[in-house]
C-alpha cells in the first residue's frame, strides 16, 4: 500500500450528486494515470439520508478503504458533523459556504459565485478537488467535455467555465494542500475506470453472454444496467422478469434454444431461484448466475455489504448436482471470472455462479485495459449433429458431459427433462437408470476439479500468521499483511476466487506450514472456514469476522487480530 | 408433407378415459396439417398429467418445473425464432404455480401457443382442487368445499388483449384440432383452454356435464368486439362457448424486445465492437 | 374516539413531492373515521418505497418480503378475526413480483384491503419498468421502450367480480381517503388502485400528467353492473375515471375457510378430541 | 429382527387397490398384535405402472424391508414376472385364476366365484391372505364392519360374506403356509397402525397445532390430508395456497397474528420458499415446516425416496439464524419430534424443519398408542403485557429470545420487520444496531444446542463398526448390526434424530471408541457425514450410499460394507 496514498470522502444526502463528482474525480485521477479505489455507503432510499463516496488513490495500488480521511467533500453540515473528526494530520474540509467547518481546516467554496445555476455546481467541486490535488486541469477539461459531448457545445462550454474559475479559485486561496506524487509514466495511457459489477458485464459481454433475463435487485442491478447499456450493440437479448423465478427459467429455456444466458440478483432473489438451480442440474443445461450479495437475512440491508451467501450457494437446489462457485476479489478478477463462469457452465453443463457482493459490485477501480485478444474461445454447442436418428442429449460418457445440440438446426430432436430421464430425455423411473444418469451428472465434478483455480498465495510460505479470505476480503487483507509485516510479522494472505470445487493438493501446504491460520470473512459464522473443515478436516484458529453491514478494512482486520499478535 | 404418423405411438401414463388421449391426438393433427416437422416445434411443458404430452410425440421437448412452462417458453422464443414454440400444461400449473407468469405472458404477448388443459383439478397429486376448481366442490383436502372460486383465465386474457383466446374441449376433438392450428399461426400470444374431462379425480366436471353445456360459438359472434368477447368469456356454466371467444392484434413480443431477431445460436463475437465499448469506461 | 394524531407522526424516507405522503395522510384520515385504534389494525406491506408506509404511522406491523403482502396478510387474517388487515405496496410488489398472489386473492376474496400504490414504476431499485408501466416507455432497463403492455389490474379485479374495486388519485386525498375508509368497511377483498406520482423515477406519468385525465365517477355509473364495471376499468388514457369501479356481493373467504372463526391464539388443547382422533387409526 | 418375520408383498397397477388390501391387511395384524413395518413403491401415474406394498410382520419388531418374500399378492401377471423369483423357501404366491404361477407354488383364487362383483375382490384377497397367515376371522370380520360401517349394514353385510368365503376357501385348499408364531399377549390392545405422515400429523395436533397452509407435492401430501382429515374437529385452519411461497408466507402471517403453523412440502416446494426460511429469521416467527424428501434433482423421481435434501435444508435462507433439523427414524420419532418441533420453534421463535422422506412417510407401523398426557405442555405466545407503551418485539436479551406478543388483544403494538429493525421493529440500517439485532438472533443458538435430542447407539460404546445413520436411515442399519453382530462383530448404530445442531460431547467418545466408522446414508454424496467433518473434523472411514431411489435395506448395506468385515 502506497504510503504516498490519500482518500478523499465526499458526503451528502442521496440525491445530492455526491457520486456525480466522486466518479468525475476518480475518472480524471484515472486518466492521470493514478490508482484508484472507490467504496459506497448508501442508504436504502432515493432522497435524504447521508450517503458517501470515497476514493482511495495514489500512484502505487490501493487495495480497498481505510477509516480516516485527507479530504473530505462536506456537501452538508452533517457530513462535517459525522467525518470531520476522522480527518488526518494535514487533512482538509471542501464545504459550500453555508457548511460550518466547525474549527476544521478547510475551505469554504462560494458555489454560487463560481456557478450561475445549481446544475453547475457539482463541476464546480470537481474544479475545486482537482485544484488541491493540484491535478492537471487539461484532463479535467477533456474531462468535462467528453461527458456533456451528448447535450452540445454550449453545455460543454458553460462547464468548462465553471470548472476553470473553480480551479483557479482554489489556486488562489491562501491555503495549501500536499499535492499527490506524480503517477508513474505510462499508467495513463492504457487504464479504464469500472466497478466491479460493470466488470462483470464487461466479462460475460466478453465471453459472448447474449441473453440477460433479471428482475431488479440492489446491489445486483447495475450488472443488468450495464449489460443492457453495453451489450446492446453487441445483439444481447434482455428481458426484465416478472420475478426471479422467471428470471432464471428463462434464461434456461434460451440457453436450451441456443442462447449464453446469464442472470443477476442478490440473496432474497436467489433465494427465489433455488429450485430453477436444481433445474438447471438436472437439464444439465448452461447458465452462469452473478449473486452480488448484500446483508440479510430477508430484506436485511439492501444497500450494504455481506459475505453471507457463500453456504447457499454451495447447496441451493434440492437433490445432488456438480457445481462452480467463482468469488473474484477485485474489479479486475470480475471481468476474467465473469468470462472463466461463461466457459466453465458451457463445458460442463451446470450451473456456475459467480458471488461478489455490494462493497466490490460498486468499487470502482482504475484497472489496465481488458486484453480480450488473449480469452480462450468459448466452444459453442451444436448446431447439427451427424446421427440425426440417433442423438440423444443425455448420452452416457465418462466425463458425464453428452454432446449438446441447439434444436431447431437439423433433424434430431433435444428433449430436456426434469424429471428423472433416460439418454434420450424421456422420463425413466428405473432405479438402473436412475443411478446411471445421477452419476453422470456427478461425474462431472471431476473435470470441475480439475480444473479449479487455484487460491493465491501472498507473502512466504511458510509464515507466523496466514489471513484466509475469499473474495472481496482480499484488499483488505492484503493492506493488513503490509502492516502487520511492518510490524515484523510474518504474515500471508490466501485469498480463494474459486470457493468450489476446492483442491486440498493446491493449498494444504500454506495451511499446514503456517503457525496460525485466521480465516478472515464479511459474515458472523465463518462459512469458509466452515467449508474448510468440512473439505479437509482442517480448523483455523482464529477469526474475524464483520456482518455490521460495512466493508473488511486493513484497520477491522488489525483489531480483531490484536489478540494473536500481541 | 409432415404426417401425423410422424408424431410417432407412444405408451402413456394416462388413465383409459382420459381426456389427455384425445388433446395429444389433435395436437399431432394440427401440426401435421400446418407442416410443422418434430424437429421445427418444441413443446415446453411444467409437471403434471397435462404437462406428460410432450412425452408422447416426436419433437423438440423442454420439460421443466412445475408451473413455469411460459418463462421457459418465453426465453427460448426469445432465443431461436426458429422453432415453433408451444407451452402445454394443466390448470395447476398454468393458474396456480405459474399464475404470475400466466399474468406476465398477458402482458408480452409472446409468440407462444399456450395449451392449458383445464380438468379443473389437480391430476397428478391425486385430486385436489385446482384454480379452476367451481367454489363449494369437495375434495380430500377441501372436504369442506373449495372456499375460493375458479379463476376465469379466458376472462382475464380478454381483459388484457392477447392475440388470441380460445375455450376448446377435448370432446370435440376435429374442433380442438383446429383451434390449435389456429393458434399456432396466430403471431403473438394464443390462449387455448382445453375443457378435458379427468375421469379420475373430477366427479363434478365429467364428459358429459361438459358434454350437455358446450356449444360452438357462431357466426354472430365477433372475436375482435371485445365487450362481446368478455361477455362471452364470462359464460361458464349452463352454456359454455366454444371458440374463437377474442382476437386482437397486439404486435408480439419478439417484435418489441430487445435484440436483433436473428436466432442467439448465431452470434458471433465481434471483438472491434467490444473494443470500442471499453473505450466507455476510459 | 381515535384521532389522527393517535397515528403519529414520523420522519420519512420518501422523496418531497412523492405522492406518497399524501396517501400516508389519507390512510390516517381514514383509520381516525373509522374509529380504528392503533392496535386493532394491522398493516402488511411488501418491500418497496409504498412498501414503507407501515413504517410510518402507529399500527401493528407485517413488513414482508417483496412481493408477498397478500399471503402474509391472508394468513394474518384467517389466524385472527380481530384485526382489520390492510395490504400495502407498490405497483411492483404486488402486480409484478407478487402477481400469482394478487391472483389468487381475486380467487379468495379475502376480507382485506390492498392499497396498491400505483407509481407505474419501480421506485425504490431506480426507475425499472412496473407491470403498469406503459408500452414504449424508455427507462435504464428498458432503453427501447418497454416491450409489454400494462398490466390492468383492475380490468382483471373486476373480471373476476371481487367485493369491491376502486381506483384513487393520491391528488385527490379526501376521496381517497373517503375510498379507503370504505374499501375498509367492505367486508371481502377490496382492490384500492392508487395512482401515485413518483416525481424522481416517472418523468411520464406526473402529477399533472393523472391531474389532466382523472375524473370522477358520477351516479351515472352502476358499479354493480358488470358490463358497465368492465367498461369503465377499461378506460385508462386520455381520461382515467376515479371511484368505485365495481362492488360485488361475494362473501368473504372467511366465512367459507375451514376452521371455527375464532382467533388461534384462543384455541387450547382438546385432550380428549385427540384420544377419539388417535381412535381412527386403531 | 424376528427371526420370525415375514415379509407379504403385494404388486400390481396402479389403480388396481392394492394399497387398500395392503391397509387391510396390515391394520388386521396390528390388531391382532403383530408388529408391521410396510414399503411401499409406487410410480408417478395414477392408473398403470407397477407398484408394491410390502408388509414385513412378525412377534418381534421389525424395521424395515427386506429384498425377499414369503407371501406373493400377484395382481397382474407382471408382478409374478418381477417378483416371483424372489419367493424365499417356503414362500407362496396368491394370485386369480388369470395369472399364471409359471411353476411356483401358490394359489390361484377364483376371485370372480368367490364375490359377485368386481369391489369386492379386495376383501376376498383379503380374507385369502388372513386365512394364509392363520390369522383370527373374528378379527378380519371386525376390521371389515369398522371399515365399511360408513356405508350401511348391507354393505357390510355383503363384504362380511366375501370375506368368510374367501377364508375359508383357503383353509379347505390343499396347501399349507407356516402360520405366523403367535403375537405377544397384551400386545393387541393398546396399538394402533399409522405411516409416517400420519405420525406427523398427529404429533402436529397434539403440539396444538391449529394452521396448515401447504401446495400439494408427493410424498408430503398425506400429512396434509391428515392434518385436514383429522384436525378439521379441533378448529385447525387449513388453506391450500396458491403455490409454496404463498404458503410458507401465510403461515408467517397466522403465526405472527396468532396461529400455531405449519407447512408441509417436499424438495422442489420448499427450494421456492427458501426466501420466507429467511424472513422467519429474521422476523423471529415461529413455524413448523414438514420437509417430506424425494429424489432430485428437480422432478427427479416423485414417487421414490433419498436423503439428499440434507444440505438444502441446513442453509435455506439468505443471510444468517439459527435453525433446528430433526430427522425421525421411526413413525413413533415422526409422532415425537413433530412434537417438540413445536415446543422448540415457539420457544426460539426461529424456523424448525422436520426432514422425512418417501420411505418413512409411507411406512405404515403398528406401536403402541401416543401417550398424549405425557408430552410437555407447549407455552403459549402472550397475548397481554404489562408495558403497553414500552413493549418492544425485539428487545434485547441475554437468550437472544423476546417476549412474543399477539396483536390485537391490548394496546401494544407488535410490528415486525423483514428489514434489519431495532428493537421496537422499525426499519434501522446503523452498523451498531446491526450488530446488535443480527447477534441477538445467533444467540439464541446456544439454547437450541442445549437442548439438543443427543444421538442414540445402538450396540457396544466400543465398536469395531459403527455405522452413522439419520433419519430414515435406522431401520436397515438396525437390522444391519444384527446380522453383523450374528457373525461375530463388535458392530454399533449410531443414529442421529437430530442433525442441527450437533454438539460434539454427545457423540465424539464413540466415534473415537470406533475402529471403524462407516456413514450409511440414502444419497450419492454423503451429506451428513460433510456435516459431522465440518462441525467436529471427524472424517469417517467409508460410506454406505444409496440414491437409486429405493430405501436402503439392511440387506443393501451387508453388501456395501463387504470390503470393510471381508
Ligand atoms: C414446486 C412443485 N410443487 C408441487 C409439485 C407437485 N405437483 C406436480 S403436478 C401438480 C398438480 C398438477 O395439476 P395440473 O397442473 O392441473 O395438472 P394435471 O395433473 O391435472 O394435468 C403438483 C401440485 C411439483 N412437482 N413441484
Ligand atoms: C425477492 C426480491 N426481489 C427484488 C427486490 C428488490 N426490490 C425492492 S423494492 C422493488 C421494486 C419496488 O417497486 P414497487 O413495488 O412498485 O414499489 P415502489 O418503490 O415503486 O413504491 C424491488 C425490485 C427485493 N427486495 N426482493
Ligand atoms: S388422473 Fe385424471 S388427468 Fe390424470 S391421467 Fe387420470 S384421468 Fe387423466
Ligand atoms: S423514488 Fe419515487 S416513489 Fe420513491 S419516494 Fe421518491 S418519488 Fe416517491
Ligand atoms: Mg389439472
Ligand atoms: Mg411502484
Amino acid at each position: 500500500m502506497s504510503p504516498n496514498a490519500i482518500t478523499i470522502l465526499i458526503g451528502g444526502e442521496a440525491g445530492q450528486g455526491l457520486a456525480t463528482i466522486g466518479q468525475l474525480m476518480a475518472k480524471a485521477l484515472t486518466r492521470a494515470g493514478y490508482e484508484v479505489c472507490v467504496t459506497q455507503d448508501y442508504q436504502s432510499r432515493i432522497r435524504g439520508g447521508h450517503n458517501t463516496f470515497a476514493i482511495r488513490t495514489g500512484p502505487e495500488p490501493v487495495y480497498g478503504p481505510e477509516e480516516g480521511m485527507d479530504i473530505l467533500v462536506a456537501l452538508n453540515q452533517e457530513t462535517v458533523d459525522r467525518h470531520a473528526a476522522h480527518l488526518k494530520p494535514g487533512g482538509m474540509v471542501v464545504a459550500g459556504q453555508k457548511v460550518d467547518l466547525d474549527g476544521h481546516p478547510g475551505v469554504q467554496v462560494p458555489f454560487t459565485e463560481l456557478a450561475s445555476k445549481a446544475i453547475y455546481h457539482n463541476v464546480a467541486a470537481l474544479g475545486v478537488l482537482g485544484s488541491t490535488l493540484c491535478g492537471d486541469l487539461g484532463i479535467l477539461e477533456r474531462l468535462v467535455s467528453d461527458t456533456f459531448a451528448k447535450k452540445g457545445q454550449e453545455v460543454v462550454d458553460a462547464n468548462l467555465e465553471v470548472l476553470r474559475k473553480a480551479y483557479h479559485w482554489f489556486q488562489a486561496q491562501d491555503y495549501s494542500f500536499h499535492c499527490l506524487s506524480p503517477a508513474s509514466e505510462g499508467n495513463a495511457a492504457d487504464r479504464i475506470m469500472l466497478h466491479g459489477n460493470e466488470a462483470l458485464a464487461l466479462g460475460a459481454l466478453a465471453a459472448g453472454c447474449n441473453f440477460l433475463s433479471f428482475y431488479p435487485m440492489t446491489p445486483s442491478t447495475s450488472i443488468a444496467l450495464t449489460l443492457i447499456g453495453k451489450g446492446g450493440e453487441l445483439g444481447l437479448v434482455s428481458e426484465q422478469a416478472e420475478d426471479e423465478i422467471a428470471a432464471l427459467n428463462m434464461a434456461l429455456g434460451a440457453s436450451y434454444a441456443g442462447a449464453r444466458a446469464c442472470v443477476t440478483t442478490s440473496g432474497g432473489g436467489f433465494s427465489l431461484m433455488v429450485e430453477a438451480v436444481s433445474l438447471a442440474g438436472i437439464t444439465e443445461t448452461p447458465v452462469v448466475i452473478f449473486l452480488v450479495q448484500r446483508p440479510g437475512p430477508a430484506t436485511g440491508l439492501p444497500t450494504r455489504t455481506e459475505q453471507a451467501d457463500l453456504n447457499l450457494a454451495l447447496y441451493a437446489g434440492h437433490g445432488e448436482f456438480p457445481r462452480a462457485l467463482l468469488t473474484p476479489g477485485t474489479v479486475e478478477e470480475c471481468f476474467h471470472l465473469a468470462h472463466w463462469a461463461f466457459d466453465l457452465t458451457e463445458r460442463y453443463q451446470t450451473p456456475v455462479m459467480v458471488l461478489s457482493d455490494q462493497y466490490l459490485a460498486d468499487q470502482y477501480c482504475s484497472v489496465p485495459r481488458f486484453d480480450f485478444a488473449s480469452l480462450p474461445e468459448i466452444t459453442p454447442p451444436l448446431l447439427q449433429v451427424d446421427e440425426l436418428g440417433t442423438y440423444q442429449r443425455y448420452a452416457l460418457s465418462p466425463d458425464g458431459v453428452s454432446p449438446r445440440l441447439i434444436p431447431g438446426y437439423c433433424e434430431a430432436l433435444v428433449k430436456v427433462d426434469s424429471d428423472e430421464h433416460d439418454e434420450m430425455g424421456h422420463i425413466e423411473e428405473g432405479p438402473a437408470n436412475r443411478t446411471a444418469q445421477n452419476e453422470k451428472r456427478l461425474a462431472k465434478a471431476s473435470g470441475l476439479r480439475a480444473e479449479v483455480i487455484p487460491p493465491e498465495l501472498f507473502g512466504p510460505e511458510e509464515s507466523d500468521l496466514l489471513l484466509l479470505c475469499w473474495g472481496s476480503g482480499l484488499g483488505a487483507c492484503l493492506e493488513a499483511v503490509e502492516l502487520l509485516q511492518e510490524r515484523g510479522h510474518k504474515a500471508s494472505v490466501l485469498h480463494f476466487k474459486q470457493v468450489w470445487p476446492l483442491r486440498e493438493d493446491q493449498f494444504m501446504p500454506f495451511l499446514e506450514g503456517a503457525k496460525t491460520v485466521v480465516a478472515v470473512e464479511g459474515n458472523a459464522t465463518g462459512q469458509f472456514a466452515g467449508l474448510l473443515r468440512k473439505e479437509t478436516g482442517f480448523a483455523v484458529q482464529g477469526a474475524v469476522l464483520r456482518a455490521d453491514g460495512y466493508p473488511l478494512t486493513a484497520t477491522y482486520v488489525m483489531q480483531g487480530l490484536e489478540s494473536w499478535i500481541a | 408433407m409432415v404426417r401425423v404418423e410422424d408424431f410417432g405411438n407412444f405408451e402413456t401414463a394416462w388413465c383409459p378415459g382420459c381426456g389427455n388421449h384425445s388433446i395429444l391426438k389433435a395436437v399431432k393433427q394440427a401440426l401435421a396439417g400446418l407442416d410443422l416437422a418434430p424437429h421445427q416445434t418444441l413443446l415446453v411443458s411444467g409437471i403434471g398429467q397435462a404437462a406428460k404430452l410432450p412425452q408422447y410425440l416426436h419433437c423438440n421437448m423442454f420439460n421443466g418445473l412445475h408451473g413455469r412452462a411460459l418463462p421457459a417458453a418465453t426465453g427460448a422464443r426469445l432465443a431461436n425464432p426458429r422453432l415453433k414454440v408451444f407451452a402445454v400444461s394443466g390448470d395447476g400449473c398454468n393458474y396456480g404455480e405459474g399464475g404470475n407468469h400466466f399474468l406476465a405472458a398477458l402482458r408480452r404477448n409472446p409468440d407462444i401457443t399456450l395449451l392449458a388443459h383445464d380438468n379443473q383439478v389437480y391430476g397428478l397429486t391425486k385430486g385436489q382442487a385446482s384454480p379452476t376448481t367451481a367454489q363449494g366442490q369437495k375434495t380430500k383436502t377441501q372436504p369442506g368445499g373449495q372456499p375460493s372460486v375458479p379463476l376465469n383465465p379466458v376472462a382475464i386474457a380478454v381483459a388484457m388483449r392477447i392475440s388470441l383466446v380460445v375455450r376448446a374441449f377435448s370432446g370435440e376433438p376435429d374442433h380442438l384440432a383446429a383451434m390449435v392450428a389456429q393458434a399456432a399461426e396466430t403471431p403473438g400470444f394464443a390462449l387455448v383452454d382445453i375443457l378435458q374431462p379427468c375421469v379420475t379425480f373430477n366427479k363434478v366436471n365429467t364428459f358429459q356435464w361438459y358434454k350437455e353445456r358446450c356449444y360452438m360459438l357462431g357466426d354472430d359472434h365477433d372475436p375482435t368486439n371485445w365487450a362481446a368477447a368478455m361477455r362471452k368469456a364470462d359464460e361458464f356454466g349452463d352454456r359454455i362457448p366454444l371458440g374463437v371467444i377474442w382476437r386482437g392484434d397486439r404486435a408480439p413480443f419478439e417484435s418489441l424486445a430487445p435484440g436483433r431477431g436473428t436466432p442467439l445460436a448465431e452470434h458471433r463475437l465481434d471483438r472491434s465492437a467490444l473494443e470500442k465499448l471499453m473505450d466507455s469506461f476510459a
